[in-house]
């Protein structure tokens, strides 16, 4: 029970959905007491494309490309989870050669969402300078990715039942390359998030989760690695080529931030082993498998492991070219909700870098409805604001 | 557990117990059981988790249109390589499902957005307001059903005006 | 009368005004250009600072409801004032200050002060939330860093004997007091970044926090003035430390060369550090900023002594 | 951090400033669609799974092999799935990335003979589509 007073004296500070410290819009409504805060809510759905809905209306091929353009960062892993999960449903098998290709485009981009995280959490922390660098080194695996795919963001290397990619040697020379650039760099990184010292004034023992309160808050990912939960789909339930080229679990028992920032920065070094080993030993033969239009009915259910933890498609066929239901849950809704529960208790100084560590991906989240922003549902129409900047002007001036 | 345990464990709770449900097995680490009986969710799910049978991957909400005349929540519960999946099926008219909320926290938002984008009514929801949909969405609208019409939201279009241009 | 046209002439064109305003406006960008170039970018042109500046000036000012609109359009005034009122008693590009006093050092700082204060005042004038969590940082940090600066100034001014700037800065002059006062001088750098709010004390105006902090709700001219007065109270501050701790700024080209080379360590620094929390900048002042300070006087006062 | 800072100060800006500087295209770099119609067969498969709808097949004359591809450039997203779908060959996507412009009407492309462009351009009508199996074949 609340006076009025109490009600009175509550500061609420609205983080979003425009704010310079999101890059992509949600709302965060933080009440403060100084400089503690007391409180959050979040709400979300500000970057709604309706996808989920769109994709009833669009065939099983078209689909992929809609869906790979759910995320930005983590694009081609969503389209390797439509894909694996449609060629389940269709029970085709892609080649060898197409899944080893799949786990080193994904774990290139990996290597890219982490370097371009390590810049967003550091800028997050005021740290430009390191903000600056690791997303200066993080140009070249997009280069990478670029030579190798065609495409610097949206890579589209997946197809149903295979990749679109090959890989030949002058590829291979450039991906080792590069990696021996990263590596050399992240090596500098772990040192610099673990040794400097205004720097882990910012991270160490600021946000901690203790691994009961991940499992509780169901948190993925590296957030939940960090806090010693041993889950990782990639190990837990091997897909594409993670059977034969395997991956180590990352974890730390920390699970402050600093702790987030080390997995992250381990698993990079994970992904380079992990890539050099696919590189040795690819697998030779087709890229494709034949894929029917029209996909027999049935369920999927297809997991893969994300940049920011599971990520989970459920697919359903009714016989059709078109897809009867996909239903994408992205990590970031799962870790939403530990970030909420964080918050409470630290300065305020500390939300956005709290926030931050589970690299949240906003438009990973809104996907589900159609909202036209014209339309009444939301917001003026073009003409409607018009008139209204007129009449505002008009009242002014006379 | 290995994966044979986790699957055995799971059909035991499944078949074995007070509950009746109908399970099959979609694919080799899949269990599927729709429950006869909605009430018997939250039970059944803390049966999961006192055996510790993995956590709560998502809720999924599926509509099966107004022919078939029904829509069904899925419950992914994975553990490993394992996915047990409860079914419920509601009617697609005055839907009510227990919330999992208070034994699974992150339950929250999955049935917030069940709830939104079904009409699913979810009885014991901390905060039943909208998670994506914008302020005034209409009452009574929930846009992953099939029979949704984007027409209600009165959007006009902008193609048209991008066309002229 | 020919004095009150010199006096006028100091005051709006040199050492104050305009040519104070050009410097300051100079300075910011190669500060700007300087930390590009230590994160490996390009930076922004020579002129972007003057084309914001006219910008700024040239776009219409909004007053957000709930403010008090004199306070919301003279606080940028009276801060700037102080900033230009600063220059006449600081030896700017290397010539005699304009004007002197005895204990002219004090007046000058606390001029300088003026315009943090102003800031505070004009964020804590309204109801942005931003702006009131901004003021009330920038008016923390003002208490926190207020006193070691003004010290590791004194320091200086001590040896000399006199606390007027023209005759510290003669004193100082064929004396490099960084050699005798290394920590003064250290403890004067850091201070100077803390009165501008460069990183890594930018807590007031943390963007991914607070956004703008506590100039969240100026626009137009208010914002423009604010911004000029900063690039002021650098050149002035730069000027101070100088003329004190680097062997005096006795003709134009020490002058630049000297302060400069302090941008240089300055521009460095920025780049180094991750922002510190405001409780942590008040920690770092007064737990570590002030005992250095009142060390090094001590030292300072001992070796006198002896000698 | 120190040494990174301090060696920064004396390199290159890792900027480029575009377009004065221009990085040359990587090899696969998937920019603007070509289409050669020697093998085509009309079958419009291409237009079905693209995902943007960026691509429509006009069929003149069947019989002629007379066909001409509209192409949206400001629609296509560059996923080069029509380069997959067509089991001819007849599409390949070109280095070709600097396509800016300021009007709609030049994003819209033609490919195709210049007579026959003519005639889709103008809107007369057109002969019918072709059913075709999954292969692309004509149906018989």
């Amino acid at each position: 029970m609340q006076t009025d007073i109490e009600k009175a004296e509550r500061f609420t500070i609205p983080i979003g959905p425009q704010h310079p410290a999101l890059k992509e819009p949600g709302h965060f409504s933080l009440t403060v007491d100084g400089e503690i805060v007391t409180g959050a809510t979040v709400r979300l759905g500000y970057a709604h494309r309706g996808i989920e809905k769109g994709i009833e209306s669009r065939n099983w091929v078209q689909s992929l490309y809609m869906l790979e353009r759910i995320c930005g960062i983590c694009s081609h892993i969503h389209a390797t989870a439509y894909a694996l999960g449609v060629e389940a449903l269709a029970g085709v098998q892609a080649p060898p050669r197409a899944q080893a290709i799949r786990e080193l485009v994904a774990e290139l981009e990996r290597i890219h969402s982490h370097l371009l995280w390590i810049g967003v959490a550091a800028h997050e922390a005021g740290f430009d300078t390191l903000f600056m660098y690791s997303w200066r080194d993080r140009e070249t695996v997009m280069d990478i990715l670029e030579g190798l795919t065609g495409n610097r963001v949206n890579y589209s290397a997946n197809l149903l039942g295979g990749v679109k990619i090959d890989v030949d040697d002058a590829q291979r020379d450039a991906i080792l390359r590069g990696l021996d650039f990263l590596e050399g760099r992240t090596r500098h990184y772990l040192d610099v998030v673990t040794t400097d010292a205004t720097f882990l004034q910012r991270t160490r023992g600021v946000g901690i989760m203790t691994r009961q309160q991940a499992e509780l808050l169901g948190a993925v990912g590296p957030t939940a690695r960090a806090s010693g939960v041993e889950r990782d789909v990639r190990v837990d339930a091997p897909y594409a080529a993670y059977a034969d080229f395997p991956v180590n679990l990352v974890t730390s028992t920390a699970g402050d931030l600093e702790a987030r920032f080390v997995v992250r920065v381990q698993e990079l070094f994970e992904c380079y082993r992990v890539i050099r080993v696919i590189l040795d030993h690819l697998p030779a033969g087709e890229l494709t498998a034949r894929m029917p239009r029209r996909i027999k009915e049935g369920e999927a259910i297809s997991r893969v492991e994300a940049p920011r933890g599971e990520l989970f498609y459920f697919l359903k066929s009714n016989g059709t070219d078109t897809p009867e239901r996909i239903k994408v849950r992205t990590p970031t809704i799962c870790n939403l909700t530990s970030v909420i529960k964080l918050a409470v208790g630290h300065q305020l100084a500390d939300v956005p870098m709290i926030l931050a560590g589970i690299d949240p991906c906003f438009s990973c989240n809104d996907r589900a409805v159609i909202v036209r922003r014209d339309g009444a549902a939301q917001g003026w129409t073009w003409e409607q604001l018009r008139q209204y900047g007129i009449e505002t002007y008009a009242r002014r001036n006379s | 557990m290995n994966v044979e345990e986790t699957l055995m464990t799971a059909s035991q709770i499944l078949e074995g117990w007070a509950w009746k449900t109908e399970t099959t097995r979609p694919a080799p680490t899949r269990i599927d059981a729709t429950l006869e009986n909605n009430d018997d969710l939250v039970p059944l799910v803390v049966a999961l988790r006192v055996k510790h049978l993995g956590y709560l991957s998502a809720i999924t909400g599926l509509d099966h249109g107004p022919e078939a005349g029904f829509m069904e929540a899925l419950y992914h519960f994975s553990s490993g390589p394992v996915i047990v999946t409860l079914r419920l099926k509601l009617p697609r008219e005055g839907a009510v499902v227990p919330t999992l909320s208070d034994i699974i926290p992150s339950a929250e938002p999955f049935e917030r957005e069940l709830a939104e984008m079904f009409g699913v009514t979810v009885v014991g929801l901390r905060a039943p307001d909208h998670l994506y949909l914008p302020e005034g969405w209409p009452e009574g609208v929930y846009p992953l059903r099939k029979d949704f019409d984007p027409g209600v939201l009165g959007g006009n279009g902008h193609h048209a005006e991008m066309d002229a241009w | 009368m020919l004095d009150a046209i010199r006096s006028i002439l100091a005051l709006l064109v040199f050492p104050g005004g305009l040519f104070l305003l050009i410097l300051g406006l100079l300075y910011e960008w190669i500060d700007r250009k300087l930390m590009a170039q230590y994160q490996n970018r390009i930076g922004p042109r020579w002129f972007q600072p003057l084309a914001d500046a006219f910008k700024l000036l040239a776009k219409e000012e909004i007053v957000p409801e709930g403010m008090n609109p004199t306070l919301f359009v003279g606080l940028p005034i009276f801060g700037l004032a102080g900033c230009l009122t600063a220059a006449l008693y600081v030896p700017m590009f290397g010539l005699p200050p304009a004007h002197s006093f005895p204990g002219d050092l004090i007046v000058t700082l606390y001029l300088l002060s003026l315009l943090t204060m102003c800031m505070g005042l004009a964020g804590a004038n309204g109801l942005g939330r931003f702006s009131l969590v901004g003021a009330t940082r920038t008016l923390t940090q003002l208490f926190s860093y207020e006193a070691p600066f003004l010290l590791a100034l004194l320091g200086p001014a001590l040896v000399a004997g006199s606390w007027q700037i023209s005759e510290i800065a003669a004193y100082a002059t064929p004396r490099w007091l960084i050699l005798t006062q290394p920590i003064g001088f250290v403890v004067a750098v850091i201070g100077l970044m803390g009165k501008l709010e460069l990183p890594p004390f930018d807590a007031p105006e943390a963007e991914t926090e607070i956004v703008a902090g506590a100039l969240t709700e100026y626009s137009g001219r208010g914002l423009a003035l604010f911004r000029l007065g900063k690039g002021a109270e650098m050149v002035i501050g730069l000027t101070l430390i100088a003329a004190f701790y680097l062997g005096g700024v006795a003709n134009p080209l020490f002058f630049l060369l000297k302060t400069l080379g302090l941008l240089l360590i300055v521009a460095g620094l920025q780049s180094l550090f991750a922002r510190l929390r405001i409780d942590q900048v008040v920690g770092l002042w007064w737990r570590y900023g002030v005992l250095l300070v009142l060390a090094q006087w001590l030292i300072t006062i001992v070796v006198e002594g002896v000698a | 951090m120190i040494g990174d800072v301090t060696t920064s100060l004396f390199r290159r800006p890792a900027t480029e400033l575009y377009p004065f500087e221009r990085r040359e295209a990587p090899e696969r770099l998937r920019g603007l669609l070509a289409w050669d119609r020697t093998n085509c067969t009309g079958c419009g498969l291409c237009a079905k799974d693209c995902p943007a709808l960026a691509i429509q097949m006009h069929v003149i004359d069947k019989a002629a092999k007379r066909f001409v591809m509209s192409y949206q450039v400001d629609q296509c997203t560059f996923c080069a799935q029509c380069v997959h779908s067509c089991n001819k060959g007849c599409l390949s996507m070109t280095g070709e990335y600097e396509l800016a412009g300021i009007s709609r009407p030049a994003f819209r492309l033609y490919f195709g003979d210049p007579a026959d462009v003519e005639i889709v351009r103008s809107g007369q009508p057109l002969g019918e589509e072709i059913e075709c199996d999954e292969e692309g074949n004509p149906a018989q």
